[in-house]
């Protein structure tokens, strides 16, 4: 799965953008770019990526953006590829939240449409929390992290936006990690020519929220893959393929110890061994399931 | 024959729209003689402020913020990070 | 000066009230007049009382509000005359169409009688076990009213239904028009 | 043609006639049947545009915007909960400057639970950037929604449009209705025309974050677009003629037996004829009395308002709807507006049935009152048994 340079360039994001250095949703949205062309319009719901562009009449996106309230995101979209296709325009429409804006207060929307099974893809930027307003928890925080809201730790798992998803019955559905641009890349063309829902969710890591050095941010996307914490999956037509990448998570004795993830991050400070091990367990339960959608 | 009072707070894509955002860096990412040339810093530069050009990279220093991630991905250790006092 | 009719009916949540009056407004607006139609609104269920009205006038109707002194009540159902006032305001030169098959006691007007729901069963015009009396009171009330005519009404009823229900109808309101009554003013 | 249709389904023909692109719907009672009548025109292939049935209102605007943006023209419609579940999604349309148009069948807002009609969901969007059309019957509901096109399209406001129509009242109510012929309503209605574009083509986006100056230049255009739109809805009215011969949409508001008038009464929506009753019936009675209909809520009017009751000893304003505290919301617009003496009169409110005796008694009354130089600013009316002072706050003596 390589992939010449030729094919990678990237018109979707200009430098000087508002986001903080070594921001992992800024090289999402590069791949976005090196993965689907020019021929692409997008809406981005509320949160970072709002800001992140820029201030107007600029806008560091290199694709038409409508930017929106937090929780219309899927809407806007289904209304946005029914007005193109009306136009005679192939356009491929993608739409840019994060997890708060998916897991959260996006989700009615993000289920009515995925429900309808509307024509666009739907990115989800993983960062684990409400970044852009400080990085307090939402669903998608995993059990034990800090952020401004559980400063003693979330005492709840991360929502399963990728079950749910795929209990939607929509036609494609995948996770990937800025950690991996090849696989992100190739999922995204494989995406970009189904029609239907198509869901996909990036984990990014934020170096701010979750406390490591911003040098690291590919870095603890890799380990987040190698420990089995983030799985990389393609359901397409009800075909599973688990990526090269992660199919040593499929047994339990070839994973890389989940420290290996935790260990590089502030946010797991308060980790307790309780705590820990009921990551662990989550881990697990993770790649039971994934292993009987496999069956 | 838009009337003068008219305004739309639309915005098309240009370079700096958060500004010269190369007066972030504390620390620059300087390319030696070892870069391979293999893209790597390339693909994962979250500005798009690196680029290779005849087979060695090169970084656009009035964007890039010195975050360190292209010395970080570097197979070859190509990159170092260079103070900017 | 505005000549104008008001009609209130009287029904059954379920016996097509309110199509009743949209029907009646139909057929006059066929014959050019202006008319208006409306229920009292509400969420009512099945067998709860239910109120719509209908205007007709040969001048733009300007109230909306709903009809306190009709011309004319129609009334689907007799129980209702146990249960509640239906008469409540009609004009004193008012009349009243009721879908029964005898005169009611103390009714105080000038009345009109037509067994609907008989020809209905006649018609096979029965839903969920219900005799639709609605469209075949249309048929008596056209009658009393002398406007508009049996055709308009006949061609509202084309508009509304599927062509089997709206044959049915035509031939019901026909026997309707032709079996209505008056029974003079009874005086309790 | 002319035909005997409901508001509903005269809004629903409307949405056919100007070759609406998107439908975003979602059910709410009494708004319903509009989507209804359309998603049963998809059925029957009269209309070519996407019905999209979403999951709220919210979604439903959300839906609208995204198709507008992209260059097509959208339309929705709603009522109460769903207009203010909408809420935030209405204000987003109009600082994105989205030419689009919703229809609100008005009704009472919660808790408690109440169907029925009332304005304060639909007056309640008054400082949202909207163009804000009411309607008085069934005629008027279609006229101005094939109109709102137009306006909101217009390049002197590129705004949404919403037209509002009395819950039940207007909706519900089957009556007489001219329905203009397609070829009429397509000559009335240009191309598509709107600010910009959501295309790869334009490379165009919209609203990322702008500087305070920026953001504050953007809510004066929009202010002075709805300003500037008094004379694109009266020129537009005008032209509608054509496709209406016995409309009148030459002025945003309409005045009746007002010229000679002493005292006014100002009305919005479809109790407006049931007061034209009354003021006729006062007029034989020899008091000097005429109607103001006010239609535009924004823009509103203030010159020809200034013209038509600038000189009245005593203006009666009667809201179906409140600001709570404060009164009526058309009452306190009047009050802002003209110099005479101007009584607010807060009635039919979750459904209470106002007809022409009511309109009658309380004119009337209130005209005496005005004599005497003795009028209550507010005057809460209810038809009936119900004694006001029932109601009255409780003073404590200690």
């Amino acid at each position: 799965m390589s992939l010449a340079l030729r094919d990678l360039r990237s018109k979707s994001l200009l430098p000087g953008t508002s986001a903080c250095p070594g921001c992992p949703e800024n090289m999402a949205m590069r791949m976005v770019g090196m993965a689907l062309g020019n021929d692409v319009v997008m809406v981005v719901v509320a949160g970072c990526s709002s800001v992140i562009q820029g201030i107007g009449p600029k806008n560091a996106y290199g694709y038409p953006v409508l930017n929106i309230a937090f929780a219309a995101g899927s809407a806007a979209a289904s209304g946005m590829w029914r007005a193109l296709r009306q136009r005679n325009k192939d356009t491929t429409v993608v739409v840019w939240a994060g997890d708060g804006g998916t897991a959260d207060i996006g989700f009615a929307s993000l289920s009515g449409a995925a429900e309808r099974n509307e024509n666009f893809i739907y990115l989800c930027v993983d960062n684990e929390a409400y970044m852009n307003s400080g990085g307090q928890r939402s669903g998608s925080t995993p059990h034990g992290a800090v952020t401004s809201t559980t400063p003693e730790g979330k005492k709840e798992n991360k929502k399963e936006l990728l079950f749910l998803m795929l209990d939607h019955h929509i036609p494609y559905v995948a996770t990937a990690s800025v950690g991996y641009p090849h696989d992100l890349i190739d999922k995204l063309r494989r995406a970009k020519n189904i029609e239907g829902f198509r869901y996909i969710q990036v984990l990014t890591p934020d170096p701010y929220g979750w406390l490591f050095d911003p040098s690291r941010t590919a870095e603890v996307a890799k380990l987040a893959v190698q420990t089995c914490y983030w799985p990389l999956i393609e359901v397409s037509h009800d075909k599973v393929t688990v990526s090269n990448e992660s199919l040593h998570c499929l047994k339990k004795e070839t994973r890389r110890p989940l420290r290996d993830f935790t260990s590089l991050q502030g946010r797991y400070k308060r980790l307790s061994e309780q705590d820990f091990q009921e990551l662990e367990k989550y881990v697990d339960y993770l790649w039971d399931r994934i292993s009987k959608l496999m069956d | 024959m838009l009337p003068n009072y008219q305004f739309f707070p639309v915005s098309h894509p240009e370079e700096g729209a958060g500004g010269k955002t190369g007066n972030w860096r504390v620390v620059r990412p300087e390319v030696t003689s070892k870069c391979i040339g293999c893209n790597a810093c390339f693909l994962w530069c979250p500005e798009g402020t690196i680029m290779v050009k005849g087979n060695k990279a090169e970084v656009n220093y009035v964007y890039c913020k010195g975050c360190g991630v292209c010395a970080n991905v570097c197979p070859v250790k190509a990159i170092t990070m260079v103070s900017e006092a | 000066m505005r000549s104008s009719l008001e009609i209130r009916f009287h029904g059954r949540g379920g016996q097509g009230v309110v199509t009743a009056s949209n029907l009646l407004a139909v057929s006059a607006g066929l014959e050019g007049l202006y008319s208006s139609a409306f229920p009292i609104y509400g969420a009512e269920r099945r067998g709860a009382e239910i109120e719509s009205y209908c205007r007709i006038s040969d001048s733009p109707i300007r109230e909306t509000s709903p009809i306190e002194e009709p011309d004319v009540v129609v009334i689907l159902d007799p129980t209702l005359l146990k249960i509640s006032n239906p008469l409540k305001g009609l004009k004193k030169e008012g009349k009243v169409l009721l879908n029964w098959k005898q005169v009611p006691p103390n009714l105080s007007s000038k009345l009109f009688l037509v067994d609907a729901t008989g020809i209905a069963i006649e018609h096979k015009l029965v839903k969920s076990g219900w005799p639709l009396v609605n469209v075949v009171m249309l048929g008596a009330l056209v009658k009393v009213l002398g406007t508009p005519s049996l055709d308009s009404l006949k061609t509202a009823i084309d508009s509304e239904f599927s062509e089997s229900v709206a044959e049915l109808n035509k031939k019901a309101v026909e026997v309707a028009f032709n079996r209505v009554m008056e029974v003079g003013s009874v005086v309790a | 043609m002319r035909k005997i249709i409901s508001g509903n389904e005269a809004v629903a023909l409307a949405v056919k006639l100007a070759r609406v692109g998107v439908v975003g719907i979602y059910p709410i009672t009494p708004q319903t049947t509009i989507i209804e009548e359309l998603a049963e025109m998809k059925l029957r292939g009269e209309v070519s545009a996407d019905v999209v049935r979403v999951e709220s209102e919210h979604s439903a605007m959300g839906v609208t915007l995204g198709a507008a943006v992209s260059g097509v023209r959208a339309f929705t419609a709603t009522s109460s909960q769903g207009l203010l579940y909408m809420h935030e999604m209405v204000w987003w349309a109009a600082g994105s400057r989205a030419p689009l148009v919703m229809v609100v069948a008005t009704r009472a807002v919660g808790a408690p639970w109440n169907i029925w009609n009332e304005n304060t969901d639909f007056m309640s969007e008054r400082d949202s950037g909207w163009i804000m059309a009411f309607a008085s019957s069934p005629q008027e509901a279609l006229d101005l929604t094939i109109q709102a096109f137009r306006v909101s399209e217009d390049p002197r406001v590129f705004l949404p449009m919403m037209v509002g129509m009395d819950g039940f009242v207007l909706s519900h109510t089957k009556t007489n209705v001219y329905i203009p012929s397609q070829e009429d309503v397509d000559e009335f209605l240009p191309p598509r025309r709107q600010p910009y574009v959501i295309d790869p083509e334009t490379q165009e986006s919209m609203g990322n974050i702008f500087q305070p100056f920026d953001y504050m230049k953007l809510r004066h255009s929009i202010h002075e677009s709805i300003e500037s739109s008094q004379d694109v809805i009266r020129e537009i009215g005008r032209e509608y003629e054509k496709l209406n011969p016995l409309s009148d949409y030459k002025t945003l508001n309409v005045e009746y037996k007002l010229e000679d008038a002493d005292y006014a009464v100002v009305t919005m929506g479809a109790w407006s004829l049931d007061a034209m009753e009354a003021v006729d019936r006062l007029r034989q009675e020899g008091v000097n009395v005429g109607l103001y209909r006010v239609r535009y809520i924004r823009p509103w009017a203030t010159d020809e308002i200034m013209r038509a009751l600038g000189d009245k000893k005593g203006v009666i304003v009667f809201d179906r709807a409140t600001s709570l505290g404060r009164g009526g919301p058309l009452y306190l617009e009047m009050k802002a507006t003209i110099d005479s003496p101007v009584k607010g009169v807060v009635t039919g409110l979750g459904g209470v049935s106002i007809g022409k005796k009511d309109f009658y008694h309380v004119i009337s009354k209130s005209i005496e009152e005005f004599r005497f130089k003795s009028f209550r600013e507010v005057e809460w009316y209810y038809p009936g048994e119900v004694k006001e002072v029932e109601l009255g706050t409780p003073r404590s003596s200690i």
